[in-house]
């Protein structure tokens, strides 16, 4: 280990010798505030739509900027000038539609494991009657889902994604929209329908105990169905009619005993009939 | 002591996985049975030894870069990188982008020397059209990836530096490579994914700002770096700590596929540029600099010459710089004849190289990239065991790997 | 009822100042029921007897929170010169938002970690784990002790002074151990163990460098060895110890964790060394003790080789022969009157007339912003004046600011070192330690002992 | 190969370096000369490469004799990776010499597809590791001599091959119908999924 390199040598004080020289001459740094670096005109760095003298926005939606897009991250919509119909661009909502079908392959309920074949198409005329009823608004969802409904028994893909393309709401809202309601349906209503009405009225003659011993009966929740479909719960509606007791029916005509284990064991006696209906 | 009993096979699904495992029972041992005779002996860890993570997040590893070190005390016996904590599937992402677009998705693969990640995918795509480049856009990209090449050196140094501990050089670095990256906005009008070249030439043409900024520019470049770089160069304590570390001989370099300064610190002169001309290359007039002793030392000095080098090529790029087009006319829609193309370049790291190939769709329908810090890494392993845990990071910064292009 | 109702109503600040208010008059109603009563002075004589009896440990309790209180800014300050000077040198600017030019930075930082929360990772030895910190700071504070700062202005004259000073630095140890083995990381547990070594192995040259000026200077105690290095400069010990301070310096460098050595808390290999697990306060103490560790050996350095609070040439002898004497005995109190006069009068003149160049030659400027300008000018050179009379006046004055120029010149000299060098690897610490302070420390220590036999020799 | 229907190029020259390069012919005479019985296929050169095909099973010999004949010295491999054209997989290196201006693809072409196998060239090239490391991680193909053939950039417990044509990202990317060749990636692989057609077979 020769001495020269382990005393510190020459190396260690010129080093120093450089930062005490170094500390001393202009600084490099920027303040920010105070002084704003010049940008050269050629930067590509400022992503604005960009408006004429006149305030109007220079973009009309031609689309070359979504199209030309290497990484596909442009996503625009627009409305024509006479504001007819909604054109819309952008990198196929597959994210959106997958997570919603896969969303519905992880709650349990039997979907087809099917990757790429469409969903099943339904014949939109009576669905297109009802949009323009309403005007194609995004804001009256709700009015056209239930109209929905009632037009097709439940609101199934193809229908909601029609309904996405007409009122341009993006599917996954008409989705989280739909799935909110309990009493919308996301697929077919079979089997008995349970239906209890839950206005203060009836909850105060105790429908909020029989709702609790039928989700037991039928380990499901409110607004859904068994999990093999024999049994759905369902919102009904006494409109107020303040009976002696909680307004519970099945199938549509009215349940007399609404003693909560009464009506669970109904549930349950249905369940054990379906169940035994499908075997034989 | 054999490995720990390993638990079942377990999917990502399983639910066991998300339950909250207590702190001490976590361990570098994976939870999955070994899979190959390597694994299986690195995982087995004998009597005083210890396994430690060094990364996915940790202050030294460029990128994220996770390095599994079996220590004995503060001596590594052994170590396992582990990648892929970065790996976005670039080859698959590009096999579904037509080719316009993959020159941008290569483009952050070497993010620090971007211009070069995006010459080879251009190149690649050049020789599968067989479409011909005006010379002033050959000569325009020679100016601007060596541009780049020295402020990826620039940092380069710096980093080497406080990987070792100094505070200062990494600043000088930066300051260095701001300049340059600055002068580069003024071209291409992006600082770090400039995003210039395009198949069939480049963006746009010099302007008198970027002109102007490369004049002042190159009178004081080679004499501040040299100036900045005195605070390591002879500095005893960088030295004892660079010099004789990580030695590699040429056969080793060559049985390990390493290339750039890394390759050239053992004494090959192997530069693409030279071994393989692309561009106007073969037209100017550069040496290769090389170093015999192949340990950290000489590749952190090789850097340096390499800016010098780089400086004199760009000062003939502008004497010979001829005038005309900068772009070639080509249709909008580019669907080259099915074939297969390999480009090869110069980057600041090493050997970088694209192989195309193409089925007639406008599609490519393979896009294979090699990264020059994805094969130099490799050499981390078999430099390291034997040494301190210090030198892991000493070792690692001297091959200056860019975890984008690793991981791809 | 009420009561509730209307605490309701008050604003937060209210709910502090209403029970305040409530204690402070209980306190004096009962104060004054006492001095009624004759209870109260009767305590106090009590209480005045006991701390008459045994001054030492009064004395000693003062001397401890004078100095725990004294760390607190040097560490603010240190921090500032450390953020400022690494950043001129590194071409940048550092911090200048907070406070003139940034001073209050490293004070800010300070408070920030106190806001933060501290964690403790489970698995984490948790006694051990939060007395740590506790103790890596208590070493360099017990250790300003016996520092002499001014000719009468020490915690605590110990005839043992040095020896105390390095069974402090040991403390320091055993703490960066307990922080790297209780929290439970591996990388805690690698930075301890560094730590250990590398202290361990430096207190040695370090001791056996200060050994050859003891054999000098004949006591252990510093007060002693400044007052033996009395004179100019040229009796200072560095010039009779070079190779024993050049020893020291390196050591101390390595005592205290910096730059060259800074092997536990190496940021690029071992994450934060023993601090990794540490966050919030915790690690403030971490932070602070470093600080203080910079202070006091470059403090301790000024003592042992470079004449503690001397100054180097004495200016009162030279002012003297040039014919400018200055007698400082002006005591204020023979104006009697003129005094009570002076301090209202004369500083409202001062400021006019301070304001009056502004106000005339600045147009722009409106007369109550001159004045203002005035006054902060007015404050300037009143301090600068009461500076100097003080400075004139007492020796305690004069000697300290001597000392506090030559530690921050070292201060400096170690910043300067932590923004240039590299770290060195862990066994070239260790074989640099072992191979070449520890020979040298004995060859310089063999030397002095031979000379002074020499020189005993021909003068005896 | 059905010639794409696209507009005419303009006739840009041979190549794009400004000036045509002669091509290498007399490496064409010398690989047919070492070579000779175990190309598979014509030596094709195209640009600034030569290409030779060759059986999977003599990659080894092929390789050793390219790296060690004194004429030819190609001692640096300058790329290797696997490659799925739908019908068959294929492993190509691509090697450098200072005797030859021209890149040499060397591929290793026609293996199966449901156990694509190809003999390792670590032998050789030790550096060739992480390369076969990520051919086997993206398609599946087992390097016979390959010390240390796992998975580089995929989690460990993923079972499918991520660049194979016939690969789909379904909802659980962990459960893609991709064959896998190790005992851990059988352990999956669910009976419903369709295999999709691989999308092109033009570029042979």
């Amino acid at each position: 280990m020769d001495f020269k390199t382990l005393v510190p040598g020459i190396g260690i004080l010129k080093g120093m010798a450089l930062t005490m020289r170094r500390m001393f001459q202009a600084k490099v740094t920027v303040q920010y505030p105070e002084v704003v670096q010049d940008i050269s005109p050629r930067h590509r760095g400022r992503l604005q739509l960009l408006y004429d003298e006149y305030g109007t926005l220079k973009c009309e939606t031609c689309f070359q900027c979504a199209a030309a897009c290497p990484i596909e991250c442009i996503d625009m919509g627009g409305v024509d000038t006479k504001s007819r119909f909604h054109v819309h661009w952008g990198p196929a909502e597959q994210y959106a539609e997958r997570r919603e079908e896969s969303a519905l392959r992880r709650s349990g309920r039997p979907v087809p494991d099917r990757t790429f074949d469409p969903f099943a198409a339904i014949d939109t005329a009576a669905l297109d009657r009802i949009l323009a009823e309403e005007d194609y608004d995004p804001r009256r969802m709700l009015t056209i889902l239930e109209r929905t409904q009632d037009a097709y028994g439940s609101l199934t893909v193809a229908a909601l994604k029609h309904i996405s393309h007409g009122t341009g709401a993006w599917y996954a809202e008409i989705y989280g929209t739909a799935s909110f309601y309990d009493h919308l349906r996301l697929e077919e209503a079979s089997g008995h329908v349970f239906a209890i009405c839950r206005c203060p009225a009836c909850t105060f003659r105790g429908a909020g105990r029989v709702v609790a011993a039928l989700e037991a009966a039928l380990s499901t929740r409110f607004g859904q169905a068994s999990p093999e479909g024999a049994v759905r719960l369902e919102p009904g509606d006494c409109h107020g009619a303040s009976p002696e007791r909680a307004l519970v029916t099945l199938d549509g005509e009215v349940v007399h005993d609404v003693a909560p284990d009464a009506v669970a064991r109904m549930a349950s006696q249905l369940r054990a009939a379906h169940a035994t209906a499908g075997r034989a | 002591m054999s490995t720990t009993p390993q638990a079942r096979v377990r999917s990502l699904d399983d639910p066991e996985l998300y339950v909250e495992t207590p702190a001490t029972i976590f361990d570098a041992i994976p939870p999955y049975p070994p899979r190959t005779e390597r694994e299986a002996e690195f995982y087995s860890v004998r009597e005083g030894e210890m396994l430690i993570n060094l990364g996915p997040q940790h202050p030294s590893t460029h990128g994220v870069l996770r390095v599994v070190l079996k220590i004995d005390g503060e001596r590594v016996v052994d170590l396992d990188p582990v990648l892929g904590y970065l790996h976005r599937g670039v080859e698959k992402i590009c096999e579904n982008s037509d080719w316009h677009m993959v020159v941008s998705h290569c483009d952050p693969l070497e993010y620090i020397a971007s211009m070069f990640s995006e010459l080879v995918p251009v190149m690649a795509a050049e020789k599968l059209l067989d479409v011909e480049v005006p010379r002033r856009a050959e000569y325009i990209r020679v100016l601007a990836c060596e541009l780049n090449r020295i402020s990826s050196h620039a940092l380069f140094m710096g980093w080497l530096a406080l990987d070792l501990g100094g505070l200062t050089p990494i600043l000088y670095g930066f300051i260095e490579r701001d300049e340059i990256v600055e002068m580069l906005a003024a071209l291409t009008g992006q600082k770090l994914l400039f995003n210039y070249m395009r198949i069939g030439g480049v963006n746009g043409d010099l302007n008198h700002e970027f002109m102007s900024r490369l004049g002042d520019w190159m009178g004081h470049a080679a004499q501040r770096i040299e100036d900045s770089q005195t605070l390591i160069n002879e500095n005893e304590i960088f030295v004892k700590r660079t010099r004789g570390l990580g030695v590699i001989d040429r056969e080793t370099a060559l049985r390990m596929c390493l290339s750039g300064p890394p390759l050239r610190a053992t004494g090959i002169p192997y530069d693409v540029r030279r071994a393989h001309p692309y561009g106007v290359y073969p037209e100017l007039e550069f040496e290769i600099p090389t170093r015999e002793e192949g340990d950290s030392y000489a590749r952190y000095q090789l850097h340096l010459d390499e800016i010098k080098q780089s400086i004199h090529i760009i000062d003939q790029v502008l004497h010979k710089l001829p005038d005309g087009p900068v772009m070639a006319k080509l249709p909008r829609l580019l669907r080259p004849r099915p074939g297969r193309a390999f480009a090869a370049i110069e980057s600041p790291r090493g050997q970088y190289a694209v192989y195309a190939m193409s089925d007639g769709t406008d599609q490519p329908f393979r896009l294979r990239i090699h990264d020059p810090s994805y094969f130099n890494l490799q050499s981390v392993g078999l430099l390291t065991p034997g040494h301190l845990i210090a030198d892991t990071m000493a070792i690692m910064a001297s091959l200056d790997p860019i975890m984008g292009g690793v991981d791809k | 009822m009420t009561l509730t109702r209307s605490w309701s109503r008050l604003t937060p600040a209210g709910k502090i100042v209403v029970p305040l208010l409530a204690i402070v008059v209980a306190l004096t109603v009962a104060l004054l029921l006492g001095m009624v009563t004759g209870i109260v002075p009767a305590i106090t004589g009590a209480v005045l007897d006991t701390l008459e009896a045994n001054v030492g440990i009064v004395r000693f309790v003062v001397a401890i929170l004078a100095v725990l209180l004294f760390t607190i800014p040097t560490a603010f300050i240190v921090g500032y010169l450390e953020l400022k000077a690494i950043a001129f040198m590194n071409l940048r600017l550092g911090p200048n938002r907070v406070g003139p030019w940034g001073t209050l930075a490293a004070a800010f930082h300070g408070f920030k970690i106190l806001a933060k929360e501290d964690f403790t990772p489970t698995g984490a030895d948790v006694p051990v784990f939060t007395l740590a910190p506790a103790v890596v700071f208590l070493a360099p504070v017990l250790a300003f002790l016996v520092l002499p700062f001014a000719p009468g202005l020490f915690g605590q004259d110990m005839n043992i002074a040095l020896l105390y000073f390095f069974a402090m630095g040991g403390l320091g140890v055993v703490g960066l151990m307990m922080a790297g083995w209780s929290s439970f990381n591996k990388y805690s547990l690698l930075g301890a163990l560094r730590a250990a070594a590398q202290i361990i192995s430096y207190e040695i040259p370090l001791t056996l460098s200060v050994v050859g000026l003891i054999l000098l200077a004949g006591t252990l105690s510093l007060n002693q060895i400044v007052l033996n290095q009395q004179g100019s400069f040229l009796d200072w010990y560095v010039w009779q110890q070079p190779l024993g301070f050049a020893i020291f310096f390196i050591a101390a460098t390595a005592e205290g964790n910096r730059t060259p050595f800074d092997l536990t808390e190496a940021d690029s290999e071992i994450v934060a060394g023993f601090a990794t697990e540490y966050s919030g306060m915790r690690f403030g103490f971490f932070y602070f003790a470093e600080y203080v560790n910079v202070f006091l050996l470059s403090a301790l350095t000024v003592v042992l080789y470079f004449g503690g609070w001397l100054a180097p040439i004495d200016i009162g002898a030279v002012l003297h022969q040039v014919g400018l004497t200055f007698d400082p005995a002006l005591d204020p109190g023979s104006l009697g009157l003129g005094l009570l006069l002076g301090i209202l009068i004369v500083p409202p003149l001062a400021i006019v007339a301070l304001a009056l160049p502004f106000w005339a030659f600045r147009s722009g400027l409106p007369f109550w912003k001159a004045l203002v300008v005035g006054f902060l000018l007015f404050n300037v050179i009143a301090a600068g004046a009461t500076l100097l009379w003080a400075v004139a006046s007492f020796e305690v004055v004069e000697g300290l600011l001597w000392f506090m120029a030559k530690t921050y010149v070292f201060v400096a000299i170690l910043v300067w070192m932590r923004a240039t060098l590299p770290r060195v690897r862990i066994d070239q610490l260790m074989g640099f330690a072992w191979k070449w302070l520890l020979p040298a420390a004995l060859v310089n220590l063999f030397v002095t002992a031979l000379a002074l036999i020499v020189i005993d020799a021909v003068k005896g | 190969m059905a010639r794409s229907p696209h507009r005419p190029q303009r006739a840009g020259r041979r190549l794009s370096d400004g000036r045509s390069r002669a091509i290498d012919s007399a490496l064409k005479r010398r690989l047919e000369a070492t070579l000779g019985e175990r190309l598979y296929g014509p030596v094709a050169q195209r640009h600034d490469t030569t290409e030779i095909r060759v059986a999977p099973g003599d990659v080894a010999a092929v390789m050793r004799t390219l790296h060690d004949d004194p004429d030819l010295r190609f001692r640096l491999l300058a790329d290797i990776c696997g490659v799925d054209t739908g019908t068959t997989m294929q492993v190509v290196y691509h090697l450098w010499s200072d005797t030859t201006p021209d890149w040499l693809r060397v591929i290793a072409a026609d293996l199966d597809r449901d156990d694509p196998r190809v003999p390792s060239i670590t032998f050789l090239w030790k550096g060739a590791e992480w390369g076969e490391r990520e051919a086997y991680d993206m398609f599946g193909i087992v390097f016979e001599g390959n010390r240390d053939l796992r998975r580089i950039y995929m989690p460990p417990d993923y079972t499918s091959f991520p660049l194979r044509k016939d690969f789909l990202l379904p909802d659980d990317a962990s459960r893609s119908p991709g064959m896998g060749v190790r005992h851990m990636e059988q352990a999956r692989r669910p009976a419903d999924a369709p295999a999709a057609a691989p999308r092109s077979a033009k570029a042979g």
